[in-house]
């Protein structure tokens, strides 16, 4: 029950010794309605990061203006940073139980690190584990807090095949049965087509909103690799302000 | 009661053992608490702390004290002073054979014997300070400097003298000697009890009556052996000949007199060394304080 | 097996190294020859004699009481100031000076001036101690402080740690190594200083007594305390510190 | 502009505490009036005179010479040794009770020995503080080595940077904090350690006159020579320890 | 002219506290010809980090045996790590020039700088970039030493489509002037398609060769996407032993 307004103005990063200033975000609109799944797609170094780690409440240091409307006062989020960020002092289960507010059941994360078949590793310490399964472990931690806004940062790149399009499915699962806003951040066109309810093509540093596209294509559709490629060359073909980026 | 700061194995510590033995203390007119410190830096610290009424120091600090206002009065208690010491067949015999040897010096440059060693070199027209090679540091590591044959010779203190001379090193002069070389003739005491005036005026009876049991347990412990039997531990002297050289010290430094005569030379004592340092070993008082030293009576 | 192969190697190297020591010191005492150097024999004697007689560990006592008591409170406080200044430039600013000037102090003066206007009581030798230790403290756990790592502390902002649990779950594990390292020195600080403040204004403990016997030149008594003392912080470190630091380093590959 | 005004505001807030300690000072010397704690006044005009009589320069710079001497041998020396023992297992269990052992040796036990060995000489005094000194920076230097980034290691070797590659941009970096620790702690600790060795037996130096001043209950002198130590230590903060920092930690978001 | 032996026996991560020993590892045979280009795909966790990790020469701590087959004595390896691993203390250019052996021609660093778009970031430090600026540095750095075995761990995701597409050529064009066995981890299938000579597929842990597929396209024609699809269609529908796997 989470709707963003997002006003930014500018942010800027600032000059740092050689390092000259560096205006990542320039006039950045966006209204996310409850429960919207939107996909980001912009070029690397483009700022995508930075707006989740704006929206996070992360980065206070910028101008403009972020509302989230929720019900309750303090939207919990969950973040699936583009780097795992564990800590690697605890063990995989410790890393998830300890973003869950006070009382948790431990049956979710069981299920969570069932799935994520990641249920051996779970007493392990995160330096014996690979980077694709850590991913896991950050994807895992970002669901089990059940969050209103899902901030994820390219979560699916390390995964192979068959465990992305589980993740996937276990994602469109949680959320339709529990509905909040969805950001996700890929590079894969055909990951964004199978997955969002709209996308966001946004243009190179300072960022701003190029192009923004709903996809038309029927939920239960989605999995038809066929439907989605169709789509993906549409836009590919018709879309000429946004073909720089795809 | 009087609280007493001294050091652990120091001579007050022989005579208070001396009036236990003794059983004099039961009968005392005064009572005695005993706090043991580690050196006399640590008894200066406590007096002023107010963790003990009574210390063992020497008049020019009492002195330089009363002057910058505090009311610390002074108690002769003995005359013993420090010594140059050689080995015995050394070819320094006096003062002129100093120049160009390798002297240890206890207690810095400020020390009394030192100051007044110059004094006396003066007199000889030998510059001292600028001819010897001094080396200060503290008084167990110049003996040992001297047994190794690193130093020539040593001004130390009277029990590090006292020890030197019992494993047969020779003493050359000692700090009444310098004095009389000075053209003083009197003997002037050394150390003595220090306390509080207002202290010693508050508990005036029972002060003197410690001044006067320690005095009276002085002669016995020098004139009876029975009575220096019974403290031997506390000299921390294995040997015979140390015991006996200690004893020896100790009771040359008996004080026999003390009276105006005394004070005086003092006076003309403090004026040499505030010349002599420059002001720096005796503050800024400009002669010795009146009330530096107290009176019995 | 191997393993196990490797940690027997380990503690017979450690022993080795003892053994090693005693030789060299055995040697260089029968070549010198000198009441400077006693061999390890006759140390062993006199502290065996100081141990019967009770007096050593009477004052071993003491001087670890005050040991325990100073470094708990330099430690506690040090952790908290230093974490607070490596977090906040503005504090940091105003209390660097002081740092540098307390850090500076010598030991001697802290001293003094806490005996005279407290008095020659435990809680002056105490806080003297404490004066002296507490500003290296700061400045190692604030070294640490400054090198967090802000991914980890942002996790913890979005999932919304908390203070105590971002303490204890981000920050300590990271400023660990600092706290050793200012735990071990900081030990043999404390010993160093706590002698001075024993010398000076104490009639028990180890100061006090190495004093004597460096007033006799009693090298071997020194040297016996200095080896009970000595002990006393090998056994902390293999009952304490050591496993201490297993722990903590566990989760290393 | 908001980041000058921000650092006006943190030297503005520097200023400031320095104030605030002098204040306080002047206060409690007001209040307390008695001679263990002379007012700032009554110091400054001692430091003072002891500059113009040439006594305090001559005693700060024999001093500060040792420092400079023994730090840096205790440094270097103290890098060396921690790295290899943080790098090498056996070589650690080896010499692990050897570091404890010196490092809890007191002070004066060193110094004693040093002295008694090698005479009162220049040489003994400076190898006393560099034993004092060594094992602290061992210690710190071995927990930062511990600490090392692997990952980055064996991206370093992969790419054959070489021992000198490898140590200066690699391992060098990451040590840092821990050096500066060292670093900032060690000068206060040889500072702790050169008084009692100039104490001891030397004839010149801060300790020598300190010691002087001890004797004679001179805390206003003792004040004046620890303030003209602090502003040298100050000041070796603001020229090199300061801008080696901002240099070292510019990377830094 | 780098053939590679590889012959591994076993290798164990050996227990630790409460985490169980872990083989990685099992009888792993494969021979790399000269000049050959091998992609790897495999699921998440299950060694191919592992396996670069020995060949490269970073973990000595395996049985078996690896021959690197070369005409002069020690062969300079590119590797790109699955994470970037650049000095943070050193500016983007510092960290690439050190990976170069003393004399080094600023012109390729630059040039490499100017393809991959971060001439403008070259004097930053590591910490102003976003993690896909960091990993086309990683991918300088191991393109610029001029390797005869170039290692590749996930290399371009965090890649926007064009810059992937664009640097995916530069690796081509690379490798056909100065021939050099390349080992590319992906999860890609079209993408391990488009490059490789021949696909390795590897089963979970204890990872072991599960098949060994030709791509039979020609060079040329790699960049035709229905070349590919059609090509990756083919071996989602003949080859079961590998189904599980894509
Ligand atoms: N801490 C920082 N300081 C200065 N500049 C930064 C900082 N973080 C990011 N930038 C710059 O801001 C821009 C946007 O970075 P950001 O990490 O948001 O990119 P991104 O869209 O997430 O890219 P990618 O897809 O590669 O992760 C980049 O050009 C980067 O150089
Ligand atoms: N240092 C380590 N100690 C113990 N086990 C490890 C260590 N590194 C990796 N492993 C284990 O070895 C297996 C293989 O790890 P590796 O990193 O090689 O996987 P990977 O194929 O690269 O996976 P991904 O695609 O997720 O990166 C994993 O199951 C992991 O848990
Ligand atoms: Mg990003
Ligand atoms: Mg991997």
């Amino acid at each position: 029950m989470t709707a963003i307004a997002i006003d930014i103005h500018s942010k800027t990063y600032s000059a740092q010794g050689t390092a000259p200033a560096h205006r990542a975000i320039a006039n950045l609109k966006l209204t996310l309605t409850s429960n919207e799944f939107i996909c980001l797609v912009g070029p690397s170094g483009c700022g995508k990061t930075t707006l989740l780690n704006i929206i996070a409440g992360l980065d206070p240091d910028f101008k403009g203006d972020i509302r989230l409307e929720t019900g309750h006062k303090k939207p919990v989020i969950g973040y699936v940073f583009q780097n795992p960020r564990l800590l690697p002092w605890r063990t995989v289960r410790e890393n998830i139980t300890l973003a869950l507010a006070g009382e948790h059941a431990p049956e979710t994360v069981d299920a969570l690190l069932d799935i994520m078949q990641l249920t051996q590793a779970q007493h392990v310490y995160p330096e014996r584990l690979s980077l694709g399964m850590s991913r896991r472990v950050s994807i895992i931690r970002a669901f089990a807090v059940n969050p209103d806004i899902l901030l994820m940062d390219e979560p699916f790149v390390s995964l192979d095949a068959p465990t992305a399009r589980q993740v996937r499915n276990l994602l469109l699962e949680l959320w339709q049965r529990r509905p909040h806003t969805v950001l996700f951040v890929t590079h894969d066109l055909r990951e964004a087509i199978a997955l969002a309810d709209r996308l966001l093509f946004l243009s190179p540093s300072p960022m701003t909103v190029m192009g923004e596209i709903s996809v038309p294509i029927a939920r239960a559709e989605r999995n038809d690799e066929a439907q989605v490629e169709a789509f993906r060359q549409k836009l590919l073909a018709h879309y000429p302000e946004i073909k720089t980026l795809l | 009661t009087l609280r007493l700061g001294i050091l652990a194995f120091g001579t007050v510590a022989w005579e208070i053992e001396a009036l236990k033995q003794q059983k004099l203390l039961d009968s005392a007119a005064f009572d005695l608490e005993i706090h043991p410190v580690a050196n006399p830096e640590a008894g200066k610290i406590a007096l002023q702390s107010g963790a003990v009424d009574i210390i063992v120091s020497d008049w020019i600090w009492v002195s330089k004290l009363r002057a910058s206002g505090e009311d610390f009065t002074f108690y002769p208690y003995s005359n013993t002073s420090g010594a140059l010491v050689v080995p015995e067949n050394s070819p320094i015999r006096s003062l002129k054979d100093l120049p160009g040897k390798r002297l240890g010096l206890a207690g810095g440059e400020l020390d009394k014997n030192w100051l007044l060693l110059q004094a006396l070199g003066q007199r000889q027209s030998l510059d001292l300070n600028a001819s010897v090679e001094k080396v200060f540091g503290a008084p167990p590591i110049l003996s040992q400097q001297l047994l190794r044959q690193r130093l020539d010779a040593v001004m130390t203190y009277w029990h590090f003298a006292a020890r030197l001379e019992a494993q047969g090193y020779r003493q050359v002069l000692d700090g009444r000697d310098i004095v009389k070389g000075l053209g003083i003739n009197e003997a002037v005491p050394t150390l003595g009890y220090v306390f509080r005036q207002s202290f010693g005026e508050q508990h005036r009876q029972s002060i003197n009556s410690f001044l006067n049991s320690t005095r009276q347990v002085r002669q016995t412990l020098c004139q009876s052996d029975s009575a220096w039997q019974k403290i031997i531990p506390l000299t921390q002297a294995e040997d015979t000949v140390t015991q006996n050289k200690l004893r020896l010290r100790y009771c040359d430094g008996n004080i026999d007199s003390w009276g105006e005569k005394e004070r005086q030379a003092a006076g003309r004592i403090y004026q040499l060394l505030k010349n002599l340092s420059d002001n720096r070993l005796t503050g800024a008082g400009s002669a010795l304080q009146p009330g530096t030293f107290w009176s019995t009576d | 097996m191997r393993l196990l192969q490797n940690r027997y190697r380990l503690q017979l190297l450690n022993a080795l190294s003892l053994l090693l020591l005693l030789g060299l010191w055995q040697f260089l005492a029968f070549y010198l020859n000198s009441n400077t150097l006693p061999t390890p024999a006759v140390v062993a004697k006199v502290f065996w004699q100081e141990t019967v007689s009770g007096q050593l560990p009477y004052h071993l006592g003491i001087t670890l009481f005050r040991l325990v008591v100073s470094f708990t409170i330099a430690m506690l406080l040090g952790c908290a100031l230093g974490i607070v200044l490596g977090c906040n430039k503005a504090l940091d600013a105003f209390f660097d000076n002081w740092l540098v000037i307390f850090l500076n102090i010598p030991a001697l003066v802290a001293i003094i001036l806490c005996y005279v206007w407290f008095g020659l009581v435990e809680s002056a030798a105490i806080l003297a101690v404490v004066i002296n230790k507490l500003p290296n403290v700061v400045v190692t756990v604030r070294e640490g402080t400054r090198t967090l790592d802000q991914d980890l502390l942002e996790m913890a902002r979005c999932y919304h740690f908390g203070r105590r649990k971002t303490f204890i779950h981000v920050v300590w594990p990271q400023l660990h190594p600092f706290l050793m390292a200012a735990t071990r020195s900081g030990l043999a600080l404390i010993w160093k200083i706590i002698l001075v403040v024993e010398l000076l204004g104490r009639s028990q403990g180890m100061g006090y007594q190495l004093h004597l016997f460096f007033q006799l030149f009693d090298v071997a008594g020194i040297l016996a305390y200095t080896l009970a003392f000595v002990a006393v912080i090998q056994l902390i470190e293999l009952v304490i510190l050591k496993p201490l630091d297993k722990k903590a380093q566990r989760w290393r590959r």
